[in-house]
């Protein structure tokens, strides 16, 4: 069958945000891919420029829907580094607790999406429905579903109750059997392993090599996690494991994304018990010194890196900002060639890939019929053997 | 339980010495400016010698009068290293390391198209984070491109 | 007759297919509407699909501030449903660009590229604010019904009655 | 049966209103079953009803350089397919069109809904379509020859191709479900994949081709075809009553009074629903192939040895 081209996206029910892919395939199977992100790119880093420090918070929170509060933690921790400011432990621990449960409700969404996208509806709605838990639970800390605005530098803005703390206590029991459940229903339900066992592999290696970060590249052996790395935050004194599989397919990834939500938990409450009494907030200058600041946090998806230059005015000179899912497409490039067409929507779910954090920075645009897209070309052509053989025949 | 672990100044400074300054805020700090035309070598150097082998991020900063690259890397012992050049303004040229750290394949082209900075032997360095219709050769990210006014009130104009 | 035009704009009414575009949104409030599909609030009690491909819906709910690149594809997308089709904008971003209005690369509010004819307020709406805004589109459905098509709305758009539910005072 | 009375069999009872408004029924209990095992509520009663009528008010597009003409024709083609097929169906007592060979015509008549989405995909002229109307077909090949067998075991056991013949023989000797369960399930595996469900609604994948052959209908042919398909479900289920759970037949009185025929085929019609609409709820969807090596491994074997085995035990061969 000649080589068809099947253009998915950018409006594609299985991809909740604009990427478009030009697949080539014979038949089912996928020879090329030509990915095209930049299609909700708004210009935010030039926007950083021109607000001061209390006004960028809002605008950097809506970066992405689902870790909203990882950008601001990451910007404000930067910030604070560059002003040589602390915030009071109170404020480090409440911080610590928001992100913990954006990585429980964004790795419960991450799960119903995997089943959605093999079209087992089932557990979209079972784990989605859990997730209300836990957007219950940040919507009495902070006040609202998404968009938490705890965030502002030197601390936060809001206190948590005691019958909030309780309340919470209670949604994590319940949830805890579910994550059993929904640990057993992954390995046990014959479609997801048909669908995903074997699927989308990288080797430790490639993993490596092609620098992915967070759970894809934990669930190929790549040992690391920048709370436990270059830990901010409430996170040196909390006791957590972190997460690794060796098998290195989107089943892995389901697996190290599973055992994750288990871990936060139990961060969750470890943070609760032992939350410090005390102010929430510390005076902060309004003007930053002249510095240089390299800030990094463990979002959901894996390393989001901000670099923060402040020159001694009240706003940012420079804010470059490295999502964790860009560094994750290239590993999809690399995984996808030989695959089926149906596991297109798997493997790239299987990075849990947010677009609106990658679209700020891109991935190449080709148009037309130029017959070859240089970028993946040359990328395969690094060294991946498996797909020398295939290059030199197409 | 936290591991930063870093590596000591010297280390680094012996490593990279002959390529430029070193300087190191602190064990997990270090970075080096180095000259545009031995980047690759000083890339190559530090991943051989510093086992450097994740490619965190390239942050594009435009100073004035040249645009400086930092590459930064860490390594399994969590310090990072930033290895810097600064490319002249009127033509920004400098070598593409896409073989060495492929990642820099997809971040060289977001550079390109939002500071204009040319990678040379780069395969495939198209449109990439703009629309179509953007006009050619205006670049957003350099100071020099004034953003009107911004429509909220009482932040400043463009800078 | 008039049976079958009762019989026509009831069904209208009572299946209202909805499908989602995403015009460059930090997908807060594409999220905020699949959770409107799932369990605790269930928009199929009403009728309401989800449905993947725009020759099916009648309803496009757009999130974000239309960016440049997305202008053409929103352009394409709309043109794609058949009539009678409605649009709801979802949110700060789809009414003027919210947070992001200004931006170098925005074309800010939806509106600006094809006609909106329901709002939702919020930064991202909850999904009881989502389904309270396709109610709000279905009553002006029914509003564009009585008057035989949209354009009588298109002279007088201001007086777009509100939906009873939006008088509901505040919720128990 | 004079012409009217047959007139009437065809178009009202057993016939088009009657089969029309049990496509919508079961639709119902479809989304209403699959929505509460999801732990939701689901859709009203009448919501088939509202979907049906407001697709039929929609307007018709046919995207440039498509067979407009055969978008229109094909889906009216599938409905009256699955419709003959139902009349040849023996609910209400031995059916006035029914003649001996009338269960392979049935079961052609139900397969054509499958070829006629490959004629939809590729006038449709798009790549989602097509490459979708090309699934749907490879599909077929996989599940048809086994869920012929499957539905043919039970001919050779009662001696006779006329589904009026084999309930009769049923009654006297034994639900057939009883003696070959291997073919209940291969023909319910069988059904569950002729109408696209989960987990093989590979053809229609949503997140990977949009709708498949389905993405370019819109309007009254969208409206038909679902009613089509609904309406194959309501044939499928009734078929394998007929065939394994004995149709209108009482335990005790093989030829009760017509309503109650009808009645308790209706209901083992919708026991057997209820199986396929829990299966779709349970279970995502298999890749192309996985499904063909299921269907190669597991059902055509399957399939085979249930009619060797029934070869067997009619004693010698078939006369």
């Amino acid at each position: 069958m000649a080589e068809i081209m099947i253009p998915i996206g950018p409006q594609h029910p299985a991809l909740k945000e604009p990427v478009n892919f030009k697949v080539f395939a014979e038949g089912e199977i996928i020879t090329r891919l030509e990915l095209d992100l930049s299609y909700n790119h708004r210009g935010i880093e030039k926007a950083a420029e021109s607000r001061d420090f209390t006004r960028v918070v809002p605008l950097l929170e809506r970066i992405c829907g689902i870790c909203s509060h990882s950008h601001t933690t990451n910007f404000v921790k930067g910030v604070e580094e560059a002003m040589g400011v602390t915030p009071p432990p109170r404020a480090q621990y409440i911080r610590t607790l928001i992100a913990e449960l954006e990585r429980l409700h964004s790795h419960m969404l991450w799960l119903g999406v995997g089943g959605h996208e093999i079209g087992f509806n089932t557990l979209l709605m079972w784990t989605w429905r859990d997730r209300e838990d836990i957007q219950d639970t940040l919507e009495e800390m902070t006040g609202n579903r998404v968009n938490y605005g705890t965030n502002k530098v030197g601390g936060v803005r809001r206190d948590l109750t005691q019958d909030q703390i309780d309340r919470a206590h209670k949604r994590f029991d319940t949830l805890e059997e579910r994550f059993q459940g929904y640990a057993e229903m992954a390995t046990q339900n014959p479609t997801i392993r048909e669908r995903f066992q074997g699927v989308g592999k990288l080797t430790r290696e490639q993993a490596l090599a092609l620098g992915t970060v967070g759970p894809t590249a934990r669930a190929s052996g790549v040992d690391s996690d920048i709370r436990r790395d270059d830990p901010y935050c409430a996170y040196p004194d909390v006791k957590f494991q972190v997460v690794t599989e060796e098998s290195g397919d989107v089943f892995g990834r389901t697996l190290v994304r599973v055992r994750e939500m288990m871990e936060s938990l139990k961060i969750c409450r470890q943070l609760l018990a032992d939350l410090p009494e005390g102010p929430i907030a510390a005076k902060a200058p309004r003007t930053a010194p002249k510095a240089d600041v390299i800030s990094r946090y463990e979002a959901p998806r894996g390393e989001l890196v901000h670099t923060i230059l402040t020159d001694g005015s009240d706003h940012v000179a420079r804010l470059d900002i490295r999502t964790p899912t860009l560094a994750n497409w290239t590993s999809v490039a690399a995984s996808l060639p030989g695959a089926h067409l149906a596991d297109i929507p798997v493997v790239v779910a299987a990075i849990d890939p947010c677009l609106s954090c990658t679209s700020r920075v891109t991935v190449v645009d080709i148009h037309g019929r130029k017959p070859a897209s240089y970028s993946w070309d040359e990328l395969r052509a690094w060294g991946i053997d498996r797909h020398a053989g295939r290059r030199r025949r197409s | 339980m936290s591991l930063a672990l870093g590596i000591p100044a010297s280390t680094v400074s012996s490593a990279l010495r002959p390529f430029g300054p070193v300087e190191s805020a602190r064990a997990t700090r270090h970075h080096v400016l180095v000259d545009p035309k031995d980047l690759r070598e000083a890339l190559g150097a530090a991943r051989r010698e510093l086992k450097l082998d994740h490619f965190v991020q390239l942050a594009t900063i435009d100073v004035g009068d040249a645009f400086e690259l930092r590459y930064i890397l860490t390594g399994s012992h969590r310090a990072l290293v930033s290895v810097r050049t600064r490319l002249p303004r009127a033509a920004p040229h400098v070598a593409s390391v896409h073989d060495l750290l492929p990642p820099a394949g997809l971040y060289e082209r977001q550079v390109h198209d939002l500071f204009g900075v040319v990678f040379d032997g780069h395969p495939g360095l198209s449109r990439l984070v703009l629309a179509e219709d953007w006009p050619e050769g205006v670049h957003p990210l350099r100071k020099d491109f004034l953003v009107e006014a911004a429509a909220r009130p009482g932040a400043k104009g463009g800078t | 007759m008039d049976l079958s035009n009762r019989l026509a704009n009831w069904a209208r009414l009572k299946s209202p297919w909805i499908t989602m575009f995403n015009s460059g949104a930090c997908n807060a409030c594409d999220i905020e509407v699949i959770d409107a599909v799932t369990p605790r609030f269930d928009v199929e009690r009403f009728g309401i699909l989800s449905k993947g491909s725009p020759r099916h819906a009648d309803i496009l709910i757009v999130t974000g501030p239309v960016t440049l690149k997305q202008a053409s594809r929103l352009r394409r997308v709309y043109e794609q449903i058949p009539e009678p089709k409605y649009v709801i904008a979802m949110g700060a971003c789809g009414a003027q660009g919210g947070v992001f209005k200004g931006l170098y690369h925005v074309v800010g509010g939806v509106d600006k590229v094809i006609p909106v004819d329901a709002y939702v307020a919020g930064c991202p709406p909850r999904p009881d604010e989502i389904i309270d805004g396709v109610v709000a589109c279905l009553g002006i459905m029914k509003e564009d019904l009585a008057h035989g098509g949209k354009e009588w709305r298109r002279k007088a758009p201001a007086l777009i009655p509100l939906a009873p539910a939006r008088r509901r005072g505040v919720a128990p | 049966m004079d012409a009217l009375s047959t007139l009437f069999y065809a178009l009202v009872f057993p016939g088009f209103l009657f089969l029309a408004s049990l496509a919508l029924l079961f639709q119902y209990v479809d989304r209403k079953v699959v929505a509460r095992v999801q732990g939701r509520i689901g859709p009203p009663l009448l919501q088939p009803l509202a979907d049906f009528v407001k697709l039929l008010g929609k307007e018709v597009i046919s995207p440039e350089g498509s067979d407009s003409r055969v978008l229109s024709a094909a889906p009216l083609v599938a409905l009256a397919a699955v419709f003959a097929a139902f009349l040849l169906m023996p609910v209400l007592g031995p059916s006035p069109l029914g003649f001996t060979g009338d269960l392979p015509v049935a079961l052609y008549l139900l397969t054509l809904p499958t070829v006629i989405m490959l004629v939809v995909g590729f006038a449709s002229k798009s790549a989602y379509t097509s490459l979708g109307g090309a699934r749907a077909v490879t599909l077929l090949f996989i599940y048809e020859v086994p869920f012929y067998l499957a539905l043919l075991a039970p001919a050779i056991a009662a001696g006779s191709w006329s589904m009026g013949a084999i309930v009769e023989w049923q009654s006297a000797n034994g639900l057939l479900v009883l003696s070959q369960p291997l073919a209940l399930a291969v023909a319910l595996v069988g059904l569950q994949a002729k109408l696209e469900r989960a987990p093989f609604d590979i053809a229609e994948a949503e997140t990977e081709l949009i709708a498949g052959p389905w993405t370019e209908l819109t309007g009254r042919r969208l409206a038909v075809m679902r009613l089509s398909f609904d309406a194959a479900l309501v044939a499928g289920c009734v078929l394998v009553a007929l065939l394994f759970l004995g149709g209108g037949a009482l335990p005790g009185d093989p030829h009760p009074y017509w309503l109650v025929a009808v009645a308790v085929v209706l209901l083992k019609a919708f026991l057997v629903a209820l199986v396929l609409i829990v299966v779709r709820a349970a279970f995502g969807r298999l890749r192309v192939d996985q499904f063909s090596s299921f269907g190669w491994r597991v059902l055509a074997p399957a399939a085979v040895l249930q009619v060797f085995v029934v070869l067997v035990t009619v004693g010698g061969g078939w006369p």
